[in-house]
């Protein structure tokens, strides 16, 4: 039986119906058509699912949908606005943190939740910061120097 | 695939217990459900009510007492257990083990209640609760029961966690002065799961400096999260040296019972064993000196 | 020297980045099309069975359920990208008579949801005979082995030999010989997206399949073949994919069961592999066992190297074959060896199939290779560097009947890499540098395909207001193919890279190309796209002469979107100016510029060759075994950098690879099952586990290669597990000779050393 | 996956051996047994149930005898499923007694089980635990019916 759920996303609210056993990136992706938020696995494992839930940074595919019923949740989808890019992404187009892209949304969601925590991390943060996130083409590096750019301020006129 | 299951989200814990008391014969028990949600994918359980309490704000908080000691509610999530400045101040150990505990969006979800409730050999925080001698609350409809955290673990994902029953707070005492408290587990990859991990927890005499008490527990050292208590009374009352620590080691390696896995033989957690016991014992033993 | 470019050199956005950053991306995973159906595919439990019965009336009856299909529904073919040898091609992909490992296809469902489908494959009933069953392939060469297959006895699959000089005479003229044995593991190629195919099989008797893949042309070719279609009547379309690393370009279950569920209802089906699937039912990397027998002389002379190699080929040959050959071929890389034997033996096991990964035998060739020369350099007391630098392959070099290397910047490398030893000064107790180098090619010069097709093709079309259309069927997987043709494209015909748009994905459209792997693209596709881009540029340069008429002395080229006369860059006309005149003057046409590259007289394995020189350092825990990564430094010689952060993120996630592999990555099994077929259980390296990476680019100009340019990505993966097992060694003198190089097996080590 | 025990029993071989090939006896050590039931003298019928926290599984299998060498040895195999398409298995097992000293007995044991399926998934590492406890559990059992002092069991599972 279907059970009604409410949740904010990208800012826009819904009201939805959903089975209990639904999983939030399940609904995302198939309900509201939110196809950036990706899955990688059946084990919580591989973080390529990564959404904000009211500011925190959760796996998407580890958490059923209707637990995040009044949820604000943000996606990749969300975080440029108003036609610009989010620092973040403009860094990772920059430094070449991101291949075959299939990553790349679980990472910059976790990018974005840690750095609004933690504007000035150290590295040893940053890598803390996505060290939930598999990333099996670039190594991680480039994502650490393009986080590194972000918080040097690299891209604040866009701020 | 996950199974149809009829769902709750009760508000109150009252309202939680009634609950688990009318399903009684079948309903799980959902907090963040990262653990619970993957074997319910491989259709390995099918309950047919899930009861979720990650709604229950009564069950999150962090309350601290100079008398009474830290309470913390079973729902509170690891991220704030690592972040709370009480906790780190008084109780620093529990803040540094849930700090290397998974990842953050898995800390940020999941709740130290709901981890111990897992009954997972290899979770971290059971051993660091039982070095600090912890206790924890369990309620269920007919009222409330008590107990130390080193007996809730009865087997392999086995809790004393009865039907009906639902845990509700961890209680730690205050630590006493010149107590010194370490944990590390010890794995390949960083923040991974630990192929074996070693709380150890010192009290210091205030004059002559021996060991007035201590506790040592292990992650993976057996079926359950266990107490290394032949090692422990090697040293208890004892001026702990090198060699003892060592001595320790080996005591606490032969009470403990591995399995060998993918991950290690049973052997080499029992060298792991003897190293760590060493070297987290050294640990504590220095926190306890520092004034 | 790259101001000599306008547009190489520099460091490009990739043509593909927006999309990706902002999740507009659409994948395989994320196509959903109108009245699409959700396939399953059942798989066998066990390693090796006859089939008796196949029961499929009970799930047939479940609501939802569309179609099933068993092998009765294909036509029996048995596929492989082998056309050549057809003795090879040994996979039903859907079993008939017989499974071969756990995880083998035996039916597939296609209903409403993915729900239902899963639903279903528990109500299709199997009535398997086990059989007795063989994993390892020592033991499955043995006489009176179980046998795989009726073709291969003694679970023969293919044997290699690689020969030149007179070994046994020349190891009677050593100072000193070595002699070991080494294993190397299995390892996973975990493509973030899973394998997937969405199918849509239309009334009109077309097929048109959405997949992640490697290579659109040889998908296409073999579905056609096993569906018994046209080529023609095939659509094969590679949207952006979640990684490849070698698992990618032959044809997969998922690909075949949704276009043979597809054919059978005329509805799209689609089907994406879950993540356990992933791991016990797709292929993987080879185990092989090494034996190695190196010698040389007083002075350090390598003179003889025999080697002989058994790979675990798992149940079919998938492109094991050409792993076989090509570790052979890289154990004799990069050094001059006068004297050479190389025998391969490829082993039938009931394990899932083992074929190419990121190196395709070159990790496993150089992890043996390596360790032995540090091992033969301690041995003669000289430094290892010293005796790698002074048998080194050089410019123009040919190994003896296998190979012609023209540019080589390993001298460099080895400069680099020591300069960056001495910087380093001294370690920290139990702490170590191990070197390893590598030589590897850039495209493969094999047509075991028989492709009657170039290479490699490309058209450019020049539109009225500049702008220029790029087809080529070279697959980008996420390693950056579409931005590095871009680039050698804007820069030939000296417009911007903006100006660019890149068709590579759809077999419709792009000329034939066989793929990204062995590290083609750069070389192979880039050749044609510089032909391509050159054609279309004298038929501007027609009308450009035309309008300028320079004196006939002079030449004109386009840069910046200026044609100018090269002597005279002051003088020039605008580029979209001449591209109106031009097509005006064609009577409306389009620029068509046409390019194609085959290598040919090239040798036997590749046209040309990237190389490198990697320093590990790691500290030993002496009491635990575990072995922390520090840093990793690599100086590699790719040609000319076409797109430097490209080629930078290739040297980094290469490292990743490889080091996982060598450090952590494993797959063991029981009685033929994966016992870590999830990501919980299968170790990768992360962030915080990932050491630092420094990149060191040699500079050498490939006259094979477009603008000079030749591989990197792939051979970066092949030094470091041989530099790891040396770097432990130097740090606490113990020598690891099975990977991967875990703490159990360290302190084991180190407990035996103490005896 | 290989598990192997060992213990010794003050207790005549022959009267050792009985009571092993006698299925009331498995049926009451056996951890979980529900039915154990003889169809013929080599073959049994089983249905065990076993839980792993939250996981509660009933396996249904035959056991057949397929070398019986009174009363030094038996080996039998194995065959059964996990109800509920959890999966299926099959083990192979070794039994061996040995009278150390007249009316002492040691038995020693291996099992080679090997699980494939769903539940073969669930993670090795448990299952490999499980089956260990199992078989001390059923070595105690085995222990307390024989109402004769025991010596103290060595295992390596």
């Amino acid at each position: 039986m279907k059970k009604e759920l409410r949740l904010t996303v990208n800012g826009q609210p819904y009201e939805l119906y959903v089975k209990p056993n639904s999983l939030l990136v399940e609904v995302l992706r198939n309900d509201l058509g939110l196809t950036g938020t990706k899955r990688g696995c059946e084990s919580s494992s591989c973080g390529i699912c990564t959404v904000i839930l009211n500011g925190m940074a959760v796996k998407s595919c580890s958490m059923l949908a209707l637990q995040a019923d009044g949820a604000e949740v943000v996606t990749v989808e969300g975080l440029a606005n108003g036609g610009k890019l989010h620092p973040l992404q403009k860094a990772f187009l920059d430094y070449g943190a991101y291949q075959c892209g299939f990553c790349t949304a679980g990472m910059l969601t976790s990018a974005k939740a840690f750095l609004d925590e933690t504007p000035k991390p150290t590295e040893e943060q940053m890598r803390e910061a996505i060290d939930g996130n598999i990333c099996r083409c670039t190594g991680y590096n480039s994502i650490i120097r393009a986080m590194r750019a972000v918080v040097n301020g690299e891209y604040e006129e866009t701020r | 695939m996950i199974n149809d299951f009829e769902y709750f989200a009760p508000k109150t814990v009252k309202e939680a217990l009634t609950l688990l008391d009318k399903y009684r014969d079948d309903y799980k028990i959902i907090a963040g459900g990262q653990s619970l949600l993957i074997i319910m994918r491989q259709g390995l359980i099918k309950p047919e009510h899930l009861i979720d309490i990650k709604g229950l704000s009564e069950l999150n908080y962090i309350k601290f007492d100079a008398k009474k000691g830290l309470r913390v509610g079973a729902l509170t999530t690891h991220r704030t257990i690592e972040k709370s400045p009480i906790i780190k101040k008084s109780f620093g150990v529990l803040a540094e083990m849930e700090n290397r505990l998974a990842s953050i969006q898995t800390r940020n979800w999941g709740s130290i209640g709901g981890n111990l409730c897992h009954g997972d050999p290899a979770g971290d925080p059971a051993p660091v609760l039982i070095s600090l001698n912890s206790t924890l609350t369990i309620a269920s409809i007919n009222g409330e029961r008590n107990m130390l955290v080193e007996d809730f673990f009865l087997d392999y994902f086995e809790t004393a966690l009865e039907h009906g029953e639902l845990l509700t707070e961890i209680q730690v005492p205050t630590i006493s002065p010149n107590t010194g408290a370490a944990y590390t587990k010890f794995n390949v990859i960083e923040n991974d799961m630990a192929t074996v991990g070693v709380a150890v927890s010192i009290t210091l005499a205030p004059k002559g400096g021996h060991c007035k008490d201590l506790r040592i527990a292990l992650a993976n050292g057996a079926p359950r999260s266990m107490r290394a208590k032949q090692a422990e009374e090697l040293l208890r009352g004892k001026k702990i040296t090198d060699h003892l620590l060592k001595e320790a080691g080996e005591i606490a390696s032969a009470e403990a019972d591995p399995i060998s896995d993918i991950h290690a033989s049973a052997e080499y957690r029992q060298e792991l064993l003897k190293i760590l016991v060493n070297r987290v014992g050294k640990e504590a033993l220095s926190r306890a000196k520092k004034p | 020297m790259s101001d000599k470019y306008a547009v190489i050199g520099k460091s490009h956005i990739r043509v593909d980045g927006h999309a990706k950053v902002t999740g507009s991306a659409k994948y395989t995973f994320d196509i959903v099309l109108p009245n699409m159906l959700y396939g399953k595919i059942l798989r066998s439990p066990h390693p090796h069975a006859k089939i008796l019965k196949i029961d499929t009336r009970q799930a047939e009856k479940m609501i939802g359920v569309k179609a099933i299909v068993t092998g009765k529904d294909t036509l029996g073919h048995k596929n492989g990208p082998w056309r050549r040898f057809p003795e090879l091609c040994d996979e039903e992909i859907l079993c008939r008579e017989k499974v071969r490992y756990i995880g083998d296809a035996v039916a597939a469902v296609a209903a409403v949801d993915e729900d239902t489908a899963e639903a279903a494959l528990d109500l299709i009933d199997v009535e398997y005979e086990p059989l007795p069953a063989v994993f390892d392939p020592l033991e499955a060469m043995k006489e009176g082995a179980p046998q795989l297959h009726e073709h291969a006895e003694r679970n023969i699959n293919v044997t290699r030999r690689i020969e030149w000089g007179d070994v046994n005479v020349a190891f009677d003229k050593c100072d000193t010989i070595l002699e070991e044995q080494f294993h190397t593991s299995s390892q996973a190629h975990l493509c973030m997206e899973t394998h997937g195919a969405v199918a849509d099989f239309g009334y009109d008797g077309k097929l048109t399949v959405w997949t992640s893949t490697q290579s659109n042309y040889y998908i296409q070719v073999l579905l056609a073949a096993m569906l018994g279609m046209r080529e023609g009547d095939v659509r094969v379309i590679k949207p952006p994919s979640g990684g490849g690393f070698g698992s990618k370009f032959e044809l997969d279950s998922a690909q075949f069961c949704a276009s043979l569920l597809s054919q059978k209802l005329c509805r799209p089906v689609k089907i994406i592999l879950t993540r356990e699937e992933e791991f016990t039912a797709t292929k993987r990397k080879t185990p092989m066992y090494y034996y190695v027998k190196m010698g040389a002389k007083k002075d350090g002379t390598l003179l003889a190297k025999e080697v002989r190699v058994v790979t675990e080929g798992g149940a079919y040959t998938a492109m094991g074959s050409t792993a076989l050959y090509l570790t052979g071929f890289y154990s004799c890389m990069p050094y001059k060896w006068s004297n050479y034997r190389y025998d391969g033996y490829r082993v039938y096991t009931n394990t899932a199939p083992t074929s190419a990964l990121r190196g395709f035998g070159a990790p496993q060739a150089y992890f043996a290779g390596e360790s032995m020369m540090d091992m033969l350099a301690a041995e003669m007391k000289m430094d290892p560097i010293e005796i790698r630098r002074k048998n080194a392959v050089t410019p123009n070099y040919e190994v003896p009947g296998q190979a012609y290397i023209q540019s080589c910047g390993l001298g460099e490398c080895y400069d680099a890499i020591e300069k960056y030893m001495k910087e380093r000064g001294k370690l920290p107790l139990n702490g170590g540098i191990g070197i390893g180098n590598y030589a590897f090619m850039s495209g493969g010069i094999f047509n075991w395909f028989n492709t009657p097709y170039a290479f490699s093709a490309v058209i450019v079309k020049i539109n009225i207001d500049g702008k220029v259309d790029l087809f080529t069927g070279a697959c980008d997987t996420g390693q950056g193919s579409d931005t590095t043709l871009a680039i050698i494209c804007a820069e030939e015909l000296g417009v911007h890279l903006e100006d660019i748009r890149v068709h590579a994905d759809d077999t419709d459209l792009g000329p034939a190309d066989l793929g990204s792997w062995g590290s083609r693209e750069t070389l192979m596709n880039g050749n044609a796209v510089r032909m391509a881009a050159a054609d279309a540029k004298r038929q501007l340069l027609e009308f450009a002469y035309a309008k300028m008429k320079p004196n006939v002395v002079y030449d004109l080229d386009i840069k910046d979107h200026k044609i100018y006369m090269i002597d005279r860059p002051e003088r020039y006309v605008s580029y979209f100016d001449i591209v109106q005149d031009a097509i005006r003057g064609k009577e409306g046409q389009t620029i068509i510029g046409r390019g194609h590259y085959t290598p040919h007289r090239k040798g036997m394995v590749s046209p040309a060759w990237g190389f490198g020189v990697q320093a590990v350092e790691v500290e030993v825990d002496s009491e635990t075994g575990k072995v922390k990564l520090i840093e990793i430094v690599t100086a590699h010689d790719c040609g000319q950098v076409i797109n430097p952060v490209g080629v930078l993120g290739q040297v980094e996630g290469a490292t990743m690879l490889a080091a996982g592999g060598a450090f952590c990555e494993d797959q063991p099994m029981d009685n033929g099952k994966i016992l870590n077929p999830s990501i919980g259980d299968y170790k990768v390296l992360r962030s915080v586990d990932m050491p630092k990476t420094i990149g060191i680019e040699v500079d050498t100009y490939e006259p094979e290669g477009p603008f000079g340019a030749k591989e990197a990505g792939e051979g970066l993966t092949s030094p470091t597990a041989g530099a790891m097992a040396n770097a432990v060694y130097n740090a606490v003198g113990v020598r690891i000779k099975d990977l991967p190089i875990t703490p159990e097996k360290v302190l084991k080590a180190l407990k035996e050393k103490e005896k | 996956m290989l598990i192997e025990g060992k213990f010794v029993l003050n207790v005549p071989i022959q009267k050792l051996w009985d009571l092993l090939l006698e299925p009331g006896t498995l049926a009451s050590c056996i951890p979980g047994a529900e039915k154990v039931e003889a169809i013929d003298d080599k073959t049994y019928e089983c249905v065990v149930k076993q839980s792993v926290g939250p996981i509660s599984v009933r396996f249904k299998f035959t056991v057949v005898l397929t070398e019986v060498d009174p009363p030094k040895h038996l080996k039998a195999v194995g065959r059964g499923e996990a109800l509920g398409k959890m999966g299926t298995f099959t083990c192979d097992v070794n039994v061996h007694l040995a009278e150390i000293l007249k009316g002492e007995v040691e038995v020693f044991y291996q099992t080679n089980v090997n699980i494939v399926g769903r539940l073969a998934t669930f993670g090795e590492r448990i299952m490999r635990a499980k089956a260990k406890s199992v078989g001390e559990e059923f070595t105690r059992n085995l222990q307390e019916k024989m109402k004769s002092g025991i010596v103290p069991t060595d295992f390596f599972g």
